[in-house]
């Protein structure tokens, strides 16, 4: 029932949202029915509530979080809850009428259902985490309410500063009530409001207690968070109405109140929500004497008043409490009627700036009526419901001390009484009462029922419980009181006559000094400009924009999109890592003896050091260094040979030259000699990097072949490669047995490469790079001749000699050194070299398969084969194999590995080719001098003989 | 000089060449550091297998030592891998120049190859 | 039979390599390599349009033969020559050696031999296909030299290549 | 016998493929340098050879047979680009 | 064990090499197999998710060589976790990809879309070190496919940034298998833990390093201070909608620090990485804050919603591992949320791209706003959504480290940061108006289908909210499963009949 | 130790000093020679045939010590005696296309142009035929 209760308001909303071409009464019914059904629901609890019982309702949610669906409704609630929903359908109505006629207000009723729900959520929710949640949602809300005219950038400024400011409280109460939570050992308010002592007790104390402080003065707009308020009143009048007088700038307030058992009562509390709500109360009502726009004046008002109910919670008495208690209820009914009136004046005398109106009360009589009973309520005059609680709230403040002295307390309560007579006072005079101007922005007129009913209930009751407060409110305030303050017995006894108190002597004066400064108004004005108080929205901009310039210099300074920097702090983190690891994990010398090196193997090491300096030194000229690094792939394919690697020395030495011609054929478009290097410290700093990096490498290295090996689990694959695998050479059966998975992924990039290579280079013939393209020209001047006759006669010899030798290699690579993947380059090397000696066009037309599919059918047939053992009840990639014999063939093995090693080669083979492909085809595009033939060799002196005859 | 003391040499003379090229402001010395760089793993993944002369890993009934041939299969898998990564970054350079008229690593014009584009201001 | 065999005699060699680079002979062995040799040509015959027709047999061998005798024989002139000869007394010249053949392959196998055999390295052809441009190394005289290549090898090509 | 003639032979090979570096970083031209490379790989092969018979194996010799195919293509390819720019047209 | 675990790679590969065959001819088959393959995938590791959850580990030996001397895929809760979230956000990726025509803008979209699906579920799924390294490759190698998928110079520059720095670090993760492997003589997860304990006092130091290697590669794909570089460019450079995928990308690197850091690299690792997440969570929002277009807005919000998770790993302790689990999956999918907005900004309103800039009014625009809103509230963790839940439960489960008051500190701060971002941003995109007639050229009638697949993640977002509750037990689960590294070498080091 | 093979021996041993010396002496002439057409005469042969006789050498060395006898030296010699020649072929068409187009780092080669063929044609590396006259347009 709670929970639906509290589920309604954003039933509501959603309906709105969802319904399409309902006209504004419908839209305002089904708003005002979630709400009024909500507020029944309400009522269905009150009873065993209001004898000071509670009811709770709870489903767990996220129960390691101690995160609980779990509502309560208690006194405190059910006075807050009944606010938000009595006020709540009082301000549906006034929006339906208040809203521009043309306007759809869907969207707009929606979203205050949304806040509605959400307040209401904080009323009752009995979880702190819940609580936090709901809490929010009510800053998310007010953004989108004070945004809601997203065209004004008043209303963006004031949108964006509100979420600023209760935002960062929220952050700031989340880590208060995780801390509180913590400390009392659960999230549930039932658990935290008995474990007062514990928390008070608790060295995390003051850190909690000053977090969630943060979180209620941002929502409550005590000084100095108070400026976003006045700011959030371009909202329309009654988002400012309900959210930003009545209901949500006083959850602050209601979680002082909620969470008072638990934090009230020590001298921290004390002089941080006193002090606060004293000078706030001060502050709000001496601006708020000074604005013209009326909307600015009761905004500051309530600051003002939200300063009192601050301090009187901070005060730490019962006595204060019940105070405090009833004067939130008293200023939230005629703050409310006040802001009501205020958009009616705006409404309909077209401005809200005091200079322009004045003299009201013969023009809209009613609306002068209700204006002026309200006013006099907020600045406290009596027989009205805001004099009693001012009345109480005096008399506390006589009561209280501050460090010893008993003045501060009371008269900065009674400056502050007296400015908010002042500023009610003017309220009254300079709107209504004063001369009747002769044009008005608008002609002003009292508005239809609808518009100023909803205010007229509110003063109507402001007066009835200035009349009769006991019996209209204690009923409530009662059970309130007791929740907040946690002993029930507390003393409520509102009277409008108590006597002649100090309290009773500081209105009249208040009430008398009030008069005078605003018949002296003007004199006040102009000391009050000539001060010149800095301006909210300066202080809060000079706030953020330092932090985003901040946040602009440090990521631009930081991200500044260099790979250099990128790259040098990677292999700077990986040494330094590397060296840290050492440090920490320590070092032995292996003993594994080395073998002795020959003059030979002395030699292939001066070669491939020589190379390396060649190739580095040789940054000018490209070329160049594409011949050197032959010099290294060379030695390490030779170092490979020596080293008992034969499949690994035929991978590298066919790899190495198709790197080459890669380079070779990207090379002829890239510049060949860069204008300028980089500079030398620079070049100094790399090498520093580069040879601490080499150093740890090769020490690694080192090490690790020095000492002796660690029962590799190759011994497995040695053993079983025959007997297991089908063959002897046990590199290949680890590639496409053992290990077949891994060869399967690496042919697959390797396939994906080619792909990439023809997507990349595809497009590459339009746009700039076209036009680059179209108007190259070479930076070496060409011979004429395109396809060299001898060269094109051995290419033809050895295209078949080749391809054997391929075949071969693919064939025994199961047993000896060789496979699938070295076959599958031979095969596309023999078939480059046709394609350099006759041409693409010429060598192309001859062979007519697209790599595309020979890519896919490569990687399918791996998978397939791969997948083929599970038809057998085998794991994936299990491979079977056996011997066969044949009459005069005789005995041969077939393996499914050799398969999978077809796959292999055909994917190998697609790739290379479909790479190259493109990339001549790219060449083929470049500016040519001369016209392109199609013939295999350009000296064909055959063919020229034909010619002749 | 043991042949171990000339690998491991080899091998940090390529790492740092490759290190040194791969903080070069243009993608073809780049290009050249990776290619240098991966010449560097897969000696250094062949040598830790650690280093036997003439035993290849052929299988045959008896025979107790061989080189380990598990790193070889993995240096095999990091050649290939290494070389379709390697002709994809040859080829995205080439692209890349065309597209835009410079071969800087960054992007940025060449009248300042030799700085972070970033300290540009 | 042309179609199924278009290079009977690259057939033949290849099988002939194929049973070369196997260490062992088996009948299976042999039967691949047989369907080798028919494949393999089938799939690179569109690169190898109008082969010259050529006289497979004693002519050939024979020529093999004296190409092989002379490379050795020419050698050791060479190694003479970079061992002993100082730089400046080296007669380095060019030679341009008219060409009778005509078939492509033909003056390419000229060509070979005459690079591979000493003192002389084909450098290019003319762009009609009718002369040969040759480095020698050191020669006395340079008409000496191509009727030498002219006699001993161009006239021999002759006959293989009709 | 062989023994010691193999070493000389390797020792040879080894002295050539140092001569080789010098004229492939002596130039002057880049045809010399060309030539150089390809000299070294001839000359790589005939190590392999050797080394082949010195360990009394024969498993490397696919290698040097890739290496005289693969040198060749090599070598024509950087030729190619002196003569052409572009290798494969 | 049924060789379902294997459909996560076999259905990706089958799809990719599918979709390859239509490329040309009939490109609408080729994205209809695309998506039911996707669609596909995700039932199925729905399967997976319900077959982990019976809790034990569950080990398959590919070509049924025993591990460790053969690859193993391993299946348990956190791998099925990454699975289930892959599928997902790849399917609401590729359904936006073929909605607004972005696989026509080059070649090869779907099959390498599948490629990097096949690398992504390889990494989760395989227990063998260098296998995990292949997969790597995978997915890198089909991401910088993806990433320059349409090309453009920007795209092209910042692919080549991408893609080097990527050779860079799998050089990086090379040196630390083969260190492994030569110290410890395997290259299988579990046998790596086993055989570490008995591993001679003088090769700790070498192992160590290996272990810390692999930090430095996994942290630098997480994009962790400092080798987070490099990728705001690259991901505001690549299309949103890849970039919108390349969310995952991040929670690999995350991924395998949590895999391997019990197994291989050792809890001393969080001490390195504390710090850094702490410094990359401030950069991020810093940038995030910072951002003028945008694309950049979304890489900042990932890499800082990273690194708070990453904040939460480092503290490897059950419960914070728990809590950034739950933390995961909502980073993910809210940043690849802002992504896909992204896009549909840049469609639906035709001029200025992805700039934070007024424009006139388009069609659209509110509901647009809304999406942005949520993407935001997501982002900055606000309630109601997932995110709020996630960073409560990061806050209380770090409460206990010393670090908390830093930990507690940046998280709230880059809160609010991320509040006043999104709130400034949103009200320039969506509340300001550019009522200068010049640049007034927009009204084209948007597709409102487009953006269902942002609408879908804003669904799962939710229900990652409204199921907090059994998902965290789930995730609390997890955890505990990836501590309890015993019952991982039992399910995966089956003892050979033989020795 | 039977006659026959102390010949074997000595031919094998003969055969790799051979090939030794050859590879050698090609090199050497590669780093004296003064300009690269002469340069070139070394290795094309020398070095062809001292690889030849190696391989001959185990050709021979391997079925005379109990081992599997190969032909793969047959086939090495094959592919080198092919491309040898072609090599050679193209680095020369490299170096005079060098010469005739004059690039700056042939400024002290000592090498003279090659003379213009007879009858007005030119070397194929220098000048296509002229289109007109160009037979291949059917
Ligand atoms: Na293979
Ligand atoms: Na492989």
């Amino acid at each position: 029932m709670l929970a639906l209760m509290a589920a309604l308001p954003f039933l509501g909303a959603g309906c709105l949202l969802a319904l399409r071409g309902v006209d504004r009464n419908g839209q305002m019914a089904v708003a005002l029915a979630s709400t009024l059904g909500a507020l029944a629901l309400l009522l269905i609890h009150a009873p065993p509530v209001l004898d000071g019982g509670t009811s709770a309702f709870s489903v767990p949610w996220v129960p390691s979080l101690g995160l609980e669906l779990s509502f309560r409704l208690d006194g405190l609630g059910l006075l807050f809850a009944g606010l938000i929903l009595g006020i709540g359908a009082l301000i549906l109505v006034y929006a339906r009428f208040y809203m521009p006629a043309q306007e759809p207000i869907g969207y707009f009723l929606s979203l205050l259902l949304l806040f509605q729900g959400a307040m209401l959520g904080i009323a009752v929710s009995s979880n702190v985490l819940l609580l936090l949640i709901f809490w929010e949602l009510t800053s998310l809300s007010s953004f989108l309410l004070i945004g809601y005219r997203s065209d004004k950038a008043d209303g963006r400024q004031g949108a964006r500063m509100a979420l600023a400011i209760t935002g960062g409280g929220g952050v700031a109460l989340i880590g208060g009530l995780l801390l509180l939570g913590d400390i009392a050992g659960s999230y549930e308010l039932a658990d935290i409001l008995t474990s007062g002592d514990v928390v008070r007790a608790s060295s995390l104390y003051p850190v909690a207690l000053v977090l969630i402080l943060l979180g209620c003065f941002t929502k409550s707009a005590q000084f100095p968070f108070h400026f976003w308020l006045p700011h959030a009143m371009a909202a329309p009048t009654p988002v400012s109405a309900y959210l930003h007088s009545a209901t949500m700038v006083k959850a602050g307030v209601f979680l002082l109140a909620r969470l008072w058992p638990v934090l009230s009562g020590t001298e921290l509390w004390f002089y941080l929500v006193a002090g606060t709500g004293l000078l706030t109360a001060l502050i709000g009502a001496v601006i708020a004497l000074f604005r013209y726009d009326l909307k600015a004046i009761l905004a500051y008002s309530t600051i003002s008043h939200l300063g009192l109910l601050t301090m009187l919670f901070g005060f730490g008495t019962p006595a204060a409490v019940a105070v405090g208690v009833f004067h939130l209820l008293n200023h939230a009914i005629f703050k409310a009627a006040l802001f009501m009136n205020a958009g009616i004046v705006d409404h309909e005398a077209g401005t809200r700036d005091v200079r322009l109106l004045g003299g009201l009360a013969g023009l809209m009589p009613v609306t002068a009526t209700l204006g002026t009973i309200a006013a006099a309520s907020m600045g406290g005059l009596p027989p009205l419901g805001g004099f009693l609680s001012k009345e109480m709230m005096l008399e506390e403040a006589v009561h209280t001390t501050w460090a010893g002295w008993l003045w501060p307390v009371p008269l900065v309560a009674f400056l502050a009484a007296t400015f908010s007579i002042a500023y009610s006072l003017r309220f009254i005079f300079h709107v209504y009462l004063s001369a009747r101007r002769d044009s008005y922005p608008a002609a002003p007129h009292d508005p239809s029922l609808g518009m100023w009913a909803p205010s007229a209930i509110l003063v109507v009751l402001t007066v009835l419980i200035g009349l009769f407060p006991a019996p209209l409110t204690s009923f409530i305030v009662v059970p309130a009181i007791g929740a907040a303050s946690g002993d029930i017995a507390t003393s409520f006894h509102p009277k409008l006559w108590h006597g002649i108190t100090p309290a009773l002597i500081m209105s009249i004066v208040a009430i008398l000094v009030g008069a005078i400064a605003l018949w002296r108004h003007a004199i006040l004005q102009r000391l009050w400009d000539r001060l010149g108080v800095p301006e909210a929205k300066r202080i809060f901009d000079r706030g953020l924009e330092p932090l985003v310039d901040g946040a602009r210099s440090l990521s631009g300074v930081i991200h500044n999109g260099s790979l250099q920097r990128q790259l040098g702090l990677l292999f700077l983190v990986a040494i330094a890592l590397g060296f840290e690891a050492i440090r920490l994990g320590g070092y032995a010398t292996g003993g594994r003896e080395t073998i002795p090196a020959p003059a030979s193997a002395v030699a292939a090491w001066i070669l491939l050091l020589a190379g390396i300096v060649a190739v580095v030194k040789a940054q000018r000229q490209r070329y160049l260094t594409l011949i050197y690094i032959s010099i290294i792939g060379l030695v390490v394919s030779l170092a490979f040979i020596y080293l008992s690697a034969p499949d690994l020395a035929l991978t590298q030495i066919s790899v190495e030259v198709m790197t080459i011609l890669l380079l070779l054929l990207a090379l002829n478009m890239l510049p060949k000699t860069p204008r300028r290097l980089s500079s030398t410290p620079r070049r100094v700093r790399d090498g520093l990097l580069g040879l601490a990096g080499g150093g740890a490498t090769g020490w690694a290295a080192w090490a690790i072949m020095t000492r002796a090996p660690n029962d590799p689990i190759s011994s497995y694959h040695w053993e079983r490669s025959y007997a297991g695998g089908g063959g002897t050479n046990v590199v290949n059966v680890t590639l496409v047995d053992f290990r077949g998975f891994d060869t399967f992924g690496e042919i697959t990039v390797l396939g994906i490469a080619a792909l990439i290579i023809f997507a990349l280079l595809q497009p590459a013939t339009r746009g700039p790079s076209g036009q680059r393209l179209r108007e190259w020209v070479a930076e070496l001047p060409h011979s004429p001749e395109r396809h060299p006759m001898m060269f094109a006669v051995a290419a033809r010899l050895l295209l078949p000699l080749a391809m054997m030798v391929g075949l071969y290699i693919f064939l025994r690579g199961h047993n000896m050194p060789g496979g699938g993947f070295i076959a599958g380059l031979i095969v596309s090397i023999a078939l480059l070299m046709q394609y350099m000696a006759s041409g693409f066009e010429w060598a192309d037309q001859r062979r007519r398969i697209d790599e595309h599919s020979i890519i896919g059918f490569g990687v399918i047939t791996a998978a397939l084969t791969g997948l083929g053992s599970l038809v057998f009840g085998a794991p994936l990639f299990t491979s079977a194999f056996g011997y066969f014999s044949l009459p005069l063939i005789g005995k041969f093995e077939l393996t499914t590995a050799m398969l999978f090693d077809i796959g292999v080669a055909t994917t190998v083979f697609g790739a290379m080719m479909l790479a190259l492909a493109e990339l001549s085809h790219i060449a083929q595009r470049a500016h040519k001098e001369e016209p392109v033939d199609d013939n295999p060799m350009d000296i064909d002196p055959g063919r020229m003989l034909e010619a002749d005859r | 000089m043991s042949i171990e003391f000339l690998v491991a040499t080899a091998i940090g003379a390529l790492t740092a060449a490759g290190i040194y090229l791969c903080l070069r402001a243009r993608t073809f010395p780049v290009v050249l550091g990776l290619a240098m760089l991966s010449y560097a793993i897969n000696l250094f993944l062949f040598a830790m297998g650690r280093l036997v002369v003439n035993r290849p890993p052929l299988y045959a009934k008896g025979v107790a030592d061989y080189t380990d041939p598990l790193p070889q299969a993995l240096v095999l898998t990091a050649i290939v891998i290494s070389f379709g990564m390697t002709a994809i970054a040859v080829v995205l350079s080439l692209r890349t120049f065309l597209e835009t008229g410079t071969d800087q690593v960054d992007g940025v014009p060449d009248q300042s190859e030799d700085r972070d584009p970033g300290d540009r201001t | 039979m042309q179609r199924l065999l278009p290079h009977p005699g690259l057939s033949l060699l290849l099988l002939i390599i194929w049973m070369l680079m196997l260490n062992a002979f088996s009948f299976g062995w042999l039967v691949l390599g047989l369907a080798l040799a028919v494949i393999i040509p089938l799939f690179t015959a569109p690169f190898w349009p109008d082969r010259p027709l050529m006289r497979w047999g004693l002519p050939l061998l024979g020529y093999v033969g004296l190409v092989i005798a002379d490379i050795v024989v020419a050698n050791f002139q060479v190694a003479r020559l970079i061992l002993f000869r100082r730089n400046r007394d080296m007669r380095t010249c060019w030679l341009i050696v008219p060409l009778e053949l005509r078939s492509a392959e033909a003056i390419t196998l000229l060509a070979g031999t005459i690079s591979l055999t000493p003192g002389t390295v084909s450098a290019d052809i003319s762009n009609d296909g009718q002369y040969l441009l040759v480095h020698a190394l050191d020669t006395g005289d340079a008409e000496g030299e191509v009727a030498r290549i002219k006699d001993r090898y161009e006239r021999r090509l002759m006959e293989i290549f009709r | 016998m062989i023994a010691t003639a193999l070493h000389i032979a390797l020792g040879c090979v080894t002295l050539a493929v140092l001569l080789n570096l010098f004229r492939l970083f002596r130039g002057p031209t880049a045809p010399d340098r060309i030539l150089a490379l390809d000299t070294m790989l001839i000359n790589a092969i005939a190590f392999i050879i050797l080394f082949g018979i010195l360990e009394a194996s024969t498993v490397y010799f696919e290698a040097a047979l890739l290496m005289a195919m693969v040198g060749f293509v090599g070598t024509v390819a950087y030729t190619k680009f002196l003569l052409r720019g572009d290798i494969v047209e | 064990m049924t060789a379902l675990i294997a459909v996560p790679l076999l259905l990706p590969v089958f799809a990719a090499t599918a979709s390859l065959l239509f490329r040309r001819r009939r490109r609408a088959i080729g994205a209809a197999i695309s998506i039911a393959a996707t669609a596909l995938l995700l039932c199925t590791n729905v399967a997976l998710v319900m077959q982990a959850m019976r809790g034990e580990v569950i080990a398959y030996s590919l070509g049924d060589w025993p591990a460790p001397y053969g690859i193993v895929l391993v299946l348990d809760r956190l791998a099925a976790l990454m699975l289930i979230l892959t599928a997902v956000l790849a399917l609401a990726v590729i359904v936006h990809a073929v909605l607004t025509g972005l696989d026509r803008k080059g070649w090869h979209f779907h099959p390498l879309f599948h490629f990097q699906l096949l690398g992504v579920n390889g990494a989760f799924l395989t227990g063998d070190l260098f296998n995990l390294f292949v997969f790597f490759e995978v997915l890198l190698i089909a991401s910088y496919g993806l990433l320059l998928h349409g090309q453009g110079a920007r795209r092209l520059t910042a692919g080549v940034q991408y893609v080097i720095v990527n050779l860079v670090g799998s050089t990086i993760f090379l040196i630390a298998l083969g260190m492994l492997y030569g110290v410890t003589g395997t290259l299988n997860m579990a046998d790596v833990l086993v055989r570490a304990g008995d591993l001679p006092v003088g090769d700790q130091g070498l192992f160590r390093a290996a272990g810390l290697l692999l930090l430095t590669v996994f942290a630098l794909k997480a994009a962790l201070l400092p080798l987070h570089l490099w990728l705001p460019r690259a991901y505001a450079g690549a299309a949103p909608t890849v970039a919108a995928l390349f969310a995952i990308m991040t929670k690999v690197g995350a991924y395998a620090i949590v895999r391997t850091g019990p197994l291989v690299i050792g809890a001393q690792a969080g001490a390195y990485m504390l710090p850094a997440a702490l410094g990359t969570m401030l950069l991020g929002f810093a940038g995030l804050l910072a951002a003028r277009h945008l694309r950049p807005m979304a890489a900042y919000a990932l890499i800082g919603s990273t690194a708070t998770l990453l904040a939460a790993i480092a503290l490897f302790e059950p419960r914070a591992l728990a809590a950034g689990l739950y933390y995961l999956p909502h980073t993910t999918l809210s940043a690849a949320l802002l992504f896909l907005l992204a896009d549909l900004v840049v469609r639906w309103r035709c001029v200025e791209g992805d700039a934070i800039v007024p424009t006139p009014e388009y069609p659209g625009q509110r509901w647009l706003g809304v999406l942005f809103l949520t993407a935001g509230v997501a982002l900055a963790g606000l309630p109601p959504l997932s995110g709020f839940i996630g960073k409560l439960l990061i806050l209380e489960a770090s409460l206990a480290s010393v670090w908390a008051p830093f930990i507690w500190t940046l998280i709230l701060g880059t809160s609010l940061v991320a509040v006043v971002a999104f709130a400034r941003a949103g009200s320039t995109l969506f509340w300001k108006r550019d009522l200068t007639p010049a640049t007034a050229g927009t009204g084209v009638r948007p597709n409102f289908r487009e953006s269902a697949p942002a609408v879908f993640l804003i669904v799962c977002l939710v229900a990652l909210t409204l199921a907090a509750g059994p998902v965290t037990s789930y995730m609390e689960a997890t955890s505990e499963q990836v501590f309890d590294v015993g019952a991982y070498v039992k399910a995966v080091l089956v003892p050979l009949e033989d020795g | 130790m039977s006659g026959l093979h102390v010949i074997v021996e000595v031919v094998i041993a003969a055969l790799l000093l051979l090939g030794g010396a050859f590879a050698l002496i090609g090199s050497w002439g590669l780093a004296r020679l003064p300009s690269l057409m002469s340069r070139l005469h070394g290795p094309t042969k020398a070095t062809t045939l001292g690889v030849g006789s190696c391989l001959v050498a185990s050709m021979i060395y391997f079925p005379t010590h109990g081992l599997a006898w190969t032909a793969h030296e047959l086939l090495i010699t094959l592919f080198l005696f092919i491309t040898a020649p072609i090599s050679a072929n193209m680095i020369a068409k490299a170096y005079i296309h060098g010469l005739k187009t004059r690039v700056p780092e042939l400024a002290e080669q000592s090498d003279v142009m090659p003379p213009v063929p007879p009858n007005a044609t030119d070397w194929a590396t220098f000048e296509m035929p002229k289109k007109d006259s160009a037979p291949d347009q059917e």
